[in-house]
């Protein structure tokens, strides 16, 4: 505990620099922009040290009344789910900046304010306490989100944005009914710890699980609610790109994290199988579909669908790998998928295509930016020794526990990932170059490298020591798993300690400890 | 006969208002035609006056003039949000007028004869006063409607206003002599005495319970009774429409919930279900017919109609709900309509101010590129829409939410749900505005495209809408608790 | 009382109806007032009927109040039939067509 | 005897109301409504309601009606050739009302008697002088209140019906 | 603790050119050589202290932790381990140095250094691994150099098809591989070599029923699950059937590259594995019979494809897979130490001979036809001379070490009962086919007239000596390794479980004679058909069309799977973006938005600027909530 508002200074000292954009000449707004995401990544970056691993209450936590009547509080707060969250979206911003420092030539203030409204709405999405409160932050970042696609995207622009907005907003109304039902079931209050406590009638449950589900899955986006993404990535600037993938698809699963699974313990339990067939159906389909594409970009965003396929595999298999597993892969796919989006930007201001046909044999000209883009994908594909593998394999690991035939249909994603990822790197970084672009494709300027290379070394450091990170968030995850309310989640026995590995073998299937047990 | 000195004191903002009216239309044929500012400085001062007293009526409760006025909280809230309402509209014309190069200095008098007759509609005890209140409103807005009056749309306008608002008020008195022959006075406490003793069961009270609905339904433009507002809001000047849009609907709001609760509480379960069925029929309706508008007036013309299904929700939750809970639900109507006002207001005074060649633009096409000729402008009216839309962190999210819960703790977490529906769709046709002034270049010569005309009147009144719905968005709590100590019980 | 208050309310509501549906048939507005106008008569029926019933003056009152709304609305609607014939050259209700959809 | 004036003024004004509709003529419809509101003021007699019945003659059928013939002759309107092409129906829906409405009312029960008003002190209605002093008494606020409607009635009226001037300030 | 630096002095390496590519250009070979130098004086080290009855134990950091999943990454040295060390480090140097020629004066010079030596570091953390997950970590990575390799000539559209097929077909095994790895941590807790093994004795009886979750009964030895899923890596990464068609495509690759890793030590790696679970294996009879029957056909597969190729990598090439099938094959049946025994013989003369091939395709300008060379004995006489050593130990010629090592394969197969005397007819009809392929690649390339492509003939020469060096080094490696003992070396790691090679004194000595015989044979046949009568084999061929296109056509394994696998999955992913997503899923979308406008559109037509319609409206309003509620 702190007495220092290090929370709301971080969810608001963005929104400072938002306003300044506007007030200083339309060429300076980038430097404050950039001054003011580093800022707000700096103040974050103590957190990292000052937060307590050991325990799994929120901490940092600042309460305030804002709305008395019903009571709305203004109290925020962060544990081990939310803490890589809001260190990822801090991180990722500046790179938002400096992506789009040449990339975005017209309306620069605007386009600067909206990132830094975004950052505050982000922020204060993964910090917020009270249901309220993250409601208003949740919807806070569709306007900015629907100018950044609307104003600066692509040619289609105009109906992904649109679609974007109406897609999200569908889902998240019904959440606001679901909390307001929340409210007047849970005791008359929206503080989330409040509610995480409190029980709830089975139906009332399904229901709330539903409306939770419309919101969250939209967001995801899990299948089939995911066609929104598609348009939205490729239509979107690239810092757009980067902030909906590394970000705002997280926030779908953080909200099954933070809501879902501790209010509504036994529809979770109810709904497990649905939400993991959807999921498992994610991985593949979304590999698949990546498969088909010609578009960098396109490709991209199926893959995300894939990705967070696993994320939401990991969360519903309600097991402490897959969660902590479904975590690290949200922040890895941020990482990987925002590189990965960085990258197409950074070429399509070069040959102004996203095609592939377009943007072929670039490991020639553009060696350093063909190693990065690599990277990225390699780590995109699952490899170890990137971030990325840690969270599929606690996820994999997860799922094995609650049903191995789960986990073979989910682990043939990670064939199709690498499938696509790799074919997409034998036609962009390999090969020779279109001719009609040749004379366009230059290397990777210093501020281009200098908004990889952060990611680059991150992809590793993540990879190769994802033990400082994730025993960040035992505690939290823990606690969600073996809260109040443990019983609900004890579908999946715990694995007996060695000694007992014949008893283990009694449950190696559902099956066969049926069987023992009539034995 | 004499009164009491307190009577008159107690109609102190009325006489004010009144007062000032007859001032200005007895000082207008004197004014040179370019000082007529002046009289909308009046009005100012009138309204000013009038906010202070009636701030000091905030608690209590008296009856004045035999009980036909009643001097409450909930009239008092009505006619604070009037006043302020009125004074921004009235510095709007204030700048609208000049636009339009309309020099008419009575528009000032009836707008606050018009503001007369809403105060005495929401502080009326008796129907009488508040058939009387509607019909002084009515008709100074029939003619402030046709005041364009050689522009055929307008007085196309006002004379369709006119004709279905005598016919409606046709309606409205008959159900009134109706109540008068089931309770043998018009008085709201002695209708809903003999409800209470006569019981429900009454095909009289059904019959008059229709017709007010018919007669409330179109002064509060809800389906089937709406037909009217899309093209009497797109044919009368803008200022007039705001005024109406807003002031209008608000002082129907005060009347309607005056008669529906104090006199016809008792019947709350019949007009309960009549006005689910309205409700839900008026946020289907005005969301989706508003999606296909062309013209910016007519789309927001839809969007009071659905907001007023909003509002209506509030309603028929307090109603179904009874007892101490529905002074709650009421409360979230009250603060809906007033952040309704706020946002829409804003919204046309930035429509009336847009002009092309001289000319209103109305077309939504006329927006294409505002954002890049009148960033301001275009930021403003972002704002409007997005808290007509009803996303936080902007007034009308608060609105939606304390009708959502009023609905969810009504049990009626269904209606919640249409409405939650009703409203995604109607951020389509919010955002398309928002799209075509951020994301769409402007189609043809430079010469044609619009302009805000701005000038410090018209600041000033973005400025307050703006800060009214942002305030409201992110600190609700002071109007929250005016409103719940405002709303009516139904007993 | 010799007369029943129901012949009164059934005579009122016949006028009242034949008001409306007036309103609703005929397209000269000035015809459309005067079918307000039984409208409004219909229910000063009523208020009358009721008032000799209950021995009350406040309906007569009302009476004269509606007698006053009435002759004040022929005004302004007068006004606006002689502006638009001015216009429009036409007192035809549903030649009132630019204001639609 | 009551019930013979009634049928007959019942009689008078239903068929007049239906004329007034149904005359295609303006200047006939008029009349019918003139003969109408003669026979609505000799019901008001019947009721008690003399005050009423006269100014009922005054203002009816004196003022307003006078205005509607002025201003039909001033615009020398022709009689309307043809109904509005909703009438089937309008004419239907007129009947499913008039049969709906007559079935409620019929039905309808009232105050069994009138509820003690304070201010208004019981006497038999008819006498002019109460409804005058009633007026300036109790009523006087909704008095003035319709005052303020034939103002606005007025000056609207003078507003919107005056021609010539120019309200282009600078053309 | 010093035998950390084994791998980190690679990685460091790798670390320095990799990143300081721009600057260090030219001189990548002087970080690189001496790093690897380093990293083979310290695993001789290792050998010894190994030797002398030491296991090294090295643990490094906690990788991750997450509930009872605890993994470690840390170095751990036993014999195995440390023949492995010095197989990698010896081979890795002498590429190092031979690369130093081969790639001069390439622009992906450094690159190639930097991708080698990171290669070397997995390769070694791989072998050194001792839980199973550090294996599969570094399974991947030496999988991804070998991707990036083979694509090292990126603007080459084969390489490039070559490298992600190569790439995809190992994540087809890994897929098994990562089940098998969670079925260990499900079934023992953990991970570690150490843990499992304790407890396998614990699993050899259990069984899980297959088909539980469908409702079906197919009960299956939880130990066969984990050993074939597992062996599913083997399969892919050693190259054997059925996904073995990567190995021959990755010889896109530059020559040295496919030495080390596509001959040396990264194919080898599935059969280190299953030697390394031996422990594992022992207990499922079924899955060693797979895995024995996988080897087996492999073996033959390879050698009767070798028969007809042209291409002199590819040669080599499915002579290493078929040479892998061995391996393998003597696993399944039990002969661990047969099997590593070969591997590490084969590493030797294996790598030796596609160095020799990256001489003569240096020579040759990169010229990889057989049909274009011919005669090139004189020209290149180290080359040759080297050349002509690893084909007899390929071919199995007594005294070199390949005729120690496959001997002793099969003499320990055909102790292993029944099956293993089947297969061990089988391995001595391959060692035939060997003798035979490998005798014609030398034939046609060195002996006879040249055929080589007139503009170079005449500039056909040695290479530098960082080039021969390392081909002579090998060439005595292939020869002395067969006199190290090493299977009597390796024997305690497997406790004497596989089968008692040597000691069947009578059928020891007759398969070694049979083996002989079956080399000479071969390369008797192949000097009869190559040397003697030139014009025959194409007489043959056209004789035995079918056969003879089948092994040209590598039994038209890659066309089916392209016919089976490839296409049907890129047509799915179109058919089901157009006709699912786009057609139904956004068609969905897209039409509840268009029905919305619609009944916007519909219901606006209301609005049609009649008053009295608005009024009849109204009264329609009136009508209906009076109906209602009379009938109510």
């Amino acid at each position: 505990m702190t007495s220092f508002p290090w929370l709301t200074l971080i969810v608001f000292f963005p929104l400072i620099g938002a306003v300044l954009c506007f007030l200083v000449k339309a060429e300076s707004s980038r430097w404050v922009a950039l001054g003011f995401t580093i800022g707000t990544f700096l103040l974050s970056l103590p957190l990292w040290w000052l937060f307590d691993p050991s325990t799994a209450t929120m901490q940092f936590v600042e309460r305030a009344s804002w709305i008395s009547s019903p009571p709305v509080n203004y109290s925020l707060g962060m544990d081990g789910i939310s803490f890589p969250l809001v260190l990822m979206t801090t991180f990722l911003m500046p790179f938002c900046v400096t992506v789009s420092w040449t990339a975005i030539e017209k309306r620069v203030p605007l386009f600067m304010s909206m990132l830094l409204v975004m950052e505050t709405a982000m922020v204060g999405v993964f910090v917020a306490l009270d249901f309220v409160l993250f409601y208003v932050f949740w919807e806070a970042m569709l306007i900015p989100m629907y100018l950044l696609i609307g104003v600066w995207g692509g040619p289609n622009r105009l109906y992904a944005a649109i679609k974007f907005f109406l897609y999200t907003l569908a889902g998240s109304l019904l959440l606001l009914v679901a909390i307001l039902a929340l409210y007047f079931q849970g005791g008359h209050t929206f503080d989330i710890l409040e509610l995480s406590r409190g029980t709830y009638g089975a139906s009332l449950q399904m229901w709330l699980f539903l409306a939770f589900f419309a919101a969250f899955a939209v967001k995801v986006p899990m299948f089939p609610f995911h066609t929104w993404l598609p348009d939205a990535h490729v239509e979107a600037p690239t810092a757009g790109s980067v902030i909906l993938a590394s970000v705002l698809l997280k926030m779908g699963t953080y909200g099954f994290l933070r809501f879902t699974l501790p209010m509504l313990p036994d529809a979770t339990v109810t709904f497990t199988k649905p939400m993991i067939a959807l999921s498992i159906i994610a991985i593949i389909y979304g590999a698949y579909m990546a498969l088909a594409q010609t578009d960098i970009k396109k490709l991209i965003a199926y893959s995300s669908v894939s990705h967070m396929g696993f994320v939401t595999l990991g969360i519903f298999v309600l097991n402490i790998q897959g969660i902590e597993g479904a975590v690290m892969q949200m922040v890895n796919h941020g990482i990987t998928t925002g590189g990965l989006f960085l990258c197409v930007g950074i070429i399509y201001e070069r040959t102004h295509s996203r095609q592939i046909q377009d943007n072929t044999g670039l490991a020639g000209p553009m060696p350093r930016y063909a190693i990065f883009l690599m990277i990225f994908a390699l780590s995109s594909l699952g490899l170890p020794g990137t971030n990325s593998f840690v969270g599929e394999f606690l996820v994999l690991a997860g799922t094995f526990l609650w049903s191995q035939f789960a986990t073979a249909f989910a682990a043939l994603g990670v064939i199709l990932a690498a499938a696509y990822m790799l074919w997409l790197m034998q036609r962009v970084v390999f090969g020779t170059p279109a001719p009609a672009h040749r004379a366009h494709l230059l290397d990777l300027n210093a501020r281009e490298t200098a908004t990889l290379v952060p990611l680059i070394v991150l992809v590793f450091v993540l990879g190769i020591f994802p033990n400082p990170l994730l025993t960040r968030m035992h505690a939290s995850v823990t606690n969600l798993l073996n809260g109040q309310k443990a019983p609900a989640f004890a579908t999946t026995p715990p694995l007996p300690p060695l000694p007992k590995a014949a008893a283990a073998m009694a449950a190696i299937s559902p099956s066969s400890s049926e069987q023992a047990a009539a034995r | 006969m004499t009164f009491p000195l307190q009577d008159l004191l107690a109609i102190l903002p009325e006489l004010i208002v009144i007062g000032t009216a007859c001032l200005i239309l007895a000082l207008d044929p004197i004014l040179a035609t370019d000082k007529k500012d002046i009289l909308a400085w009046l009005t100012l001062g009138a309204l000013a006056m009038c906010i202070g007293l009636t701030s000091a009526h905030l608690t209590g409760h008296t009856y004045a003039f035999s009980n036909l006025v009643v001097i409450d909280s909930y009239g008092a809230f009505w006619k604070l949000l009037l006043y302020v309402v009125t004074g921004l509209t009235v510095l709007l014309s204030l700048a609208y007028l000049k636009a339009e190069r309309l020099s008419i200095g009575e528009y000032y008098g009836f707008i606050l004869l018009a503001l007369a007759g809403m105060m005495v509609m929401v502080s009326g005890a008796d129907l009488l006063t508040i058939y009387l209140g509607t019909e002084l409103m009515s008709l100074s807005l029939y003619v402030m409607a046709g005041l364009k009056r050689t522009e055929a749309r307008s007085l196309e306008a006002s004379a369709k206003y006119f004709v279905l608002g005598a016919f409606s008020s046709g309606v409205l008195l008959y159900g009134i002599s109706l109540l008068f022959g089931l309770a043998g006075s018009t008085r709201l406490s002695v209708i809903a005495e003999a409800i209470t003793t006569q019981g429900t069961a009454n095909p009289m009270l059904s019959l008059a319970l229709v017709l007010l609905a018919v007669g409330f339904g179109f002064k509060l433009a809800v389906v089937p009774f709406h037909m009217w507002t899309p093209d009497v809001y797109q044919g009368a000047p803008t200022s007039v429409t705001a005024f109406m849009a807003v002031a209008s609907k608000a002082a129907s709001f005060g009347a309607f919930l005056r008669v529906f609760v104090e006199g016809l509480g008792g019947a709350s379960a019949d007009w309960s279900v009549l006005f689910t069925i309205i409700c839900v029929a008026t946020l289907a309706l005005g969301n989706l017919v508003a999606i296909v508008q062309t013209s910016i007036k007519r789309m927001l013309a839809y969007s009071s109609i659905a907001h007023a299904g909003y509002a209506l929700i509030g309603v028929v939750v307090a109603a179904g709900h009874g007892g101490e809970g529905s002074s709650s639900g009421f409360a979230s109507v009250l603060l809906y309509i007033a952040v309704y006002s706020f946002m829409t207001l804003g919204a046309f005074a930035l429509v009336g101010m847009l002009r092309k060649e001289g000319q209103e633009s109305e077309n939504i096409e006329d927006y294409a590129g505002l954002a890049k000729r009148e960033p301001l402008a275009a930021f403003f009216m972002l704002v409007f829409l997005v808290s007509l839309a009803g996303i936080p962190p902007t007034a009308g999210f608060i609105g939606k939410f304390y009708i959502f819960m009023a609905a969810v703790n009504g049990g009626m977490t269904w209606l919640a749900v249409v409405a939650v529906i009703f409203a995604a769709i109607s951020a389509f046709y919010y955002l398309r505005i928002v799209m075509v002034m951020y994301m769409r270049e402007p189609e043809g010569a430079a010469a044609s495209q619009s302009r805000l005309e701005t000038s410090p009147a018209l600041s000033f009144v973005l400025a307050c809408a703006l800060a009214g719905v942002v305030f409201l968005g992110l600190f609700p709590n002071g109007l929250w608790s005016l409103a719940s100590h405002a709303a009516p019980l139904l007993k | 009382m010799a007369v029943p208050l129901s012949y009164y309310l059934i005579l009122s509501g016949f006028v009242f109806l034949t008001g409306v549906v007036g309103v609703l048939i005929r397209r000269n507005i000035i015809i459309i007032l005067l079918s307000v106008e039984l409208m409004l008569n219909a229910t000063n029926i009523n208020f009358v009927a009721f008032s000799e019933y209950f021995h009350n003056v406040a309906g007569q009152v009302f009476v004269f109040f509606a007698l006053t709304v009435a002759a004040a609305e022929v005004a302004v609607g007068l006004a606006i039939i002689i502006a638009l014939h001015r216009t429009n050259s036409s007192i035809y209700i549903d030649d009132l067509n630019l204001l639609k959809r | 005897m009551d019930h013979i004036f009634f049928f007959y003024f019942a009689a008078v004004i239903a068929t007049t109301s239906v004329l007034v509709v149904a005359l295609r003529n303006p200047v006939y419809s008029a009349l019918a409504l003139l003969i109408m509101f003669f026979h609505v003021a000799g019901l008001y007699v019947t009721l008690h309601a003399e005050f009423l019945a006269a100014v009922q003659i005054v203002v009816y059928a004196g003022a307003i009606l006078v205005l509607y013939l002025f201003v039909v002759m001033l615009l020398s309107i022709k009689s309307e050739e043809r109904y509005h092409n909703q009438l089937p129906v309008a004419g239907l829906l007129g009947v499913m009302l008039c049969t709906e409405v007559i079935l409620l009312l019929i039905q309808s029960r009232t105050a069994s008697s009138a509820p003690a008003i304070p201010a208004d002190p019981a006497v038999g209605p008819g006498n002019t002088e109460m409804i005058g002093e009633a007026l300036y008494s109790t009523y006087l606020f909704p008095f003035e209140v319709a005052s303020l409607i034939l103002l606005v009635a007025m000056i609207g009226a003078i507003i919107l019906a005056k021609k010539d001037i120019n309200e282009r300030v600078q053309q | 603790m010093i035998y950390a630096l084994i791998p980190f002095l690679p990685l460091f390496s790798f670390l320095i050119v990799g990143i300081g590519e721009q600057w260090i250009k030219d001189r990548a070979h002087l970080v690189a050589v001496p790093a690897m130098v380093g990293s083979f004086v310290l695993s001789l080290l290792a050998l010894h202290d190994v030797a002398t009855g030491q296991t090294v134990n090295v643990p490094l950091y906690t990788w991750l932790t997450s509930g009872n999943l605890d993994i470690h990454i840390g170095v751990s040295i036993d014999r195995l381990t440390a023949v492995m060390l010095i197989l990698v480090t010896t081979v890795s140097t002498l590429v190092h140095i031979y690369t130093i020629g081969y790639m001069h004066g390439e622009p992906g010079y450094a690159r190639f250094f930097a991708y080698i030596a990171l290669f070397t570091f997995s390769m070694l953390m791989l072998v050194m691994a001792d839980n199973l997950l550090q294996l599969f970590v570094f399974w991947e990575a030496v999988g991804l150099c070998s991707y990036l390799l083979i694509g090292h000539w990126y603007d080459r559209a084969s390489a490039c098809a070559a490298a992600t097929k190569a790439f995809l077909v190992n994540r087809v095994g890994d897929f098994g591989f990562i089940l098998g790895l969670f079925l260990v941590w499900y079934s023992f807790g953990s991970l570690d070599y150490a843990t499992v093994f304790a407890q396998a004795g614990t699993l050899a009886s259990k069984t899980t029923n297959l088909l539980g979750p469908i409702g079906g009964t197919w009960d299956v030895s939880v130990m066969t699950m984990i050993c074939l899923l597992l062996f599913t890596g083997a399969v892919g990464k050693s190259a054997q059937v059925p996904l073995h068609v990567w190995l021959p495509d990755a010889m896109e690759g530059p020559t040295p590259i496919s030495a080390l890793i596509h001959a040396a030590t990264m194919v080898t790696a599935g059969v280190f594995m299953v030697a390394r679970l031996a422990p594992l294996y022992n207990l499922s009879p079924t899955a060693m019979t797979v895995v024995a029957l996988v080897g087996a056909l492999t073996m033959m597969l390879g050698a009767t494809i070798a028969l007809t190729q042209t291409d002199i990598k590819r040669v080599v090439a499915y002579s290493t897979m078929s040479q892998l099938g061995y391996m393998v094959m003597a696993c399944g049946l039990g002969a661990y130490s047969a099997g590593m025994y070969h591997l590490l013989t084969h590493g030797a003369f294996k790598a030796l001979l596609f160095l020799g091939c990256g001489s003569v395709i240096i020579a040759l300008h990169h010229e990889q036809d057989m049909r274009h060379m011919g005669g090139l004995k004189d020209k290149l006489p180290v080359t040759y001379w080297t050349f002509l050593v690893g084909s007899l130990a390929l071919a199995g010629f007594p005294l070199t070490a390949g005729f120690f090592s496959k001997d002793d394969l099969l003499v320990s197969s055909w102790s292993a009962g029944p099956l293993g005397q089947v297969l061990t007819i089988c391995g001595l009809l391959t060692a035939g086919l060997t003798a035979f392929y490998s005798f014609r690649l030398v034939f046609v390339t060195f002996w006879g007239k040249s055929r080589v492509d007139p503009h170079h003939a005449s500039h056909v020469h040695e290479p530098s000596t960082t080039m021969t060096a390392p081909l002579m080094v090998l060439a005595v490696l292939s020869v002395v390794a067969g006199y190290l003992g090493i299977p009597a070396f390796l024997e305690p790691v497997f406790h004497g479980e596989g089968a008692a090679a040597h000691h069947e004194g009578s059928a020891a000595y007759s398969i070694m004679a049979l083996a002989t015989l079956m080399g000479l044979t071969g390369i008797g046949a192949a000097y009869y058909l190559y040397v003697l009568n030139p014009g025959l084999p194409d007489r043959l061929a056209q004789q035995w069309r079918a056969a003879y296109e089948l092994s040209l056509h590598k039994w038209y394994i890659d066309e089916a799977y392209d016919r089976s696998l490839v296409r049907p999955t890129l047509s799915a992913a179109q058919g089901l973006w157009k006709h699912v997503d786009v057609a139904i899923i956004d068609g969905a979308v897209n039409g509840v938005a268009r029905a919305i406008a619609w009944g916007g559109w519909f219901i606006r037509l209301t609005q049609s600027g009649q008053t009295q319609h608005y009024a009849l409206g109204m009264t329609l309003g009136a009508v209906v909530i009076l109906t209602v509620y009379l009938l109510l």
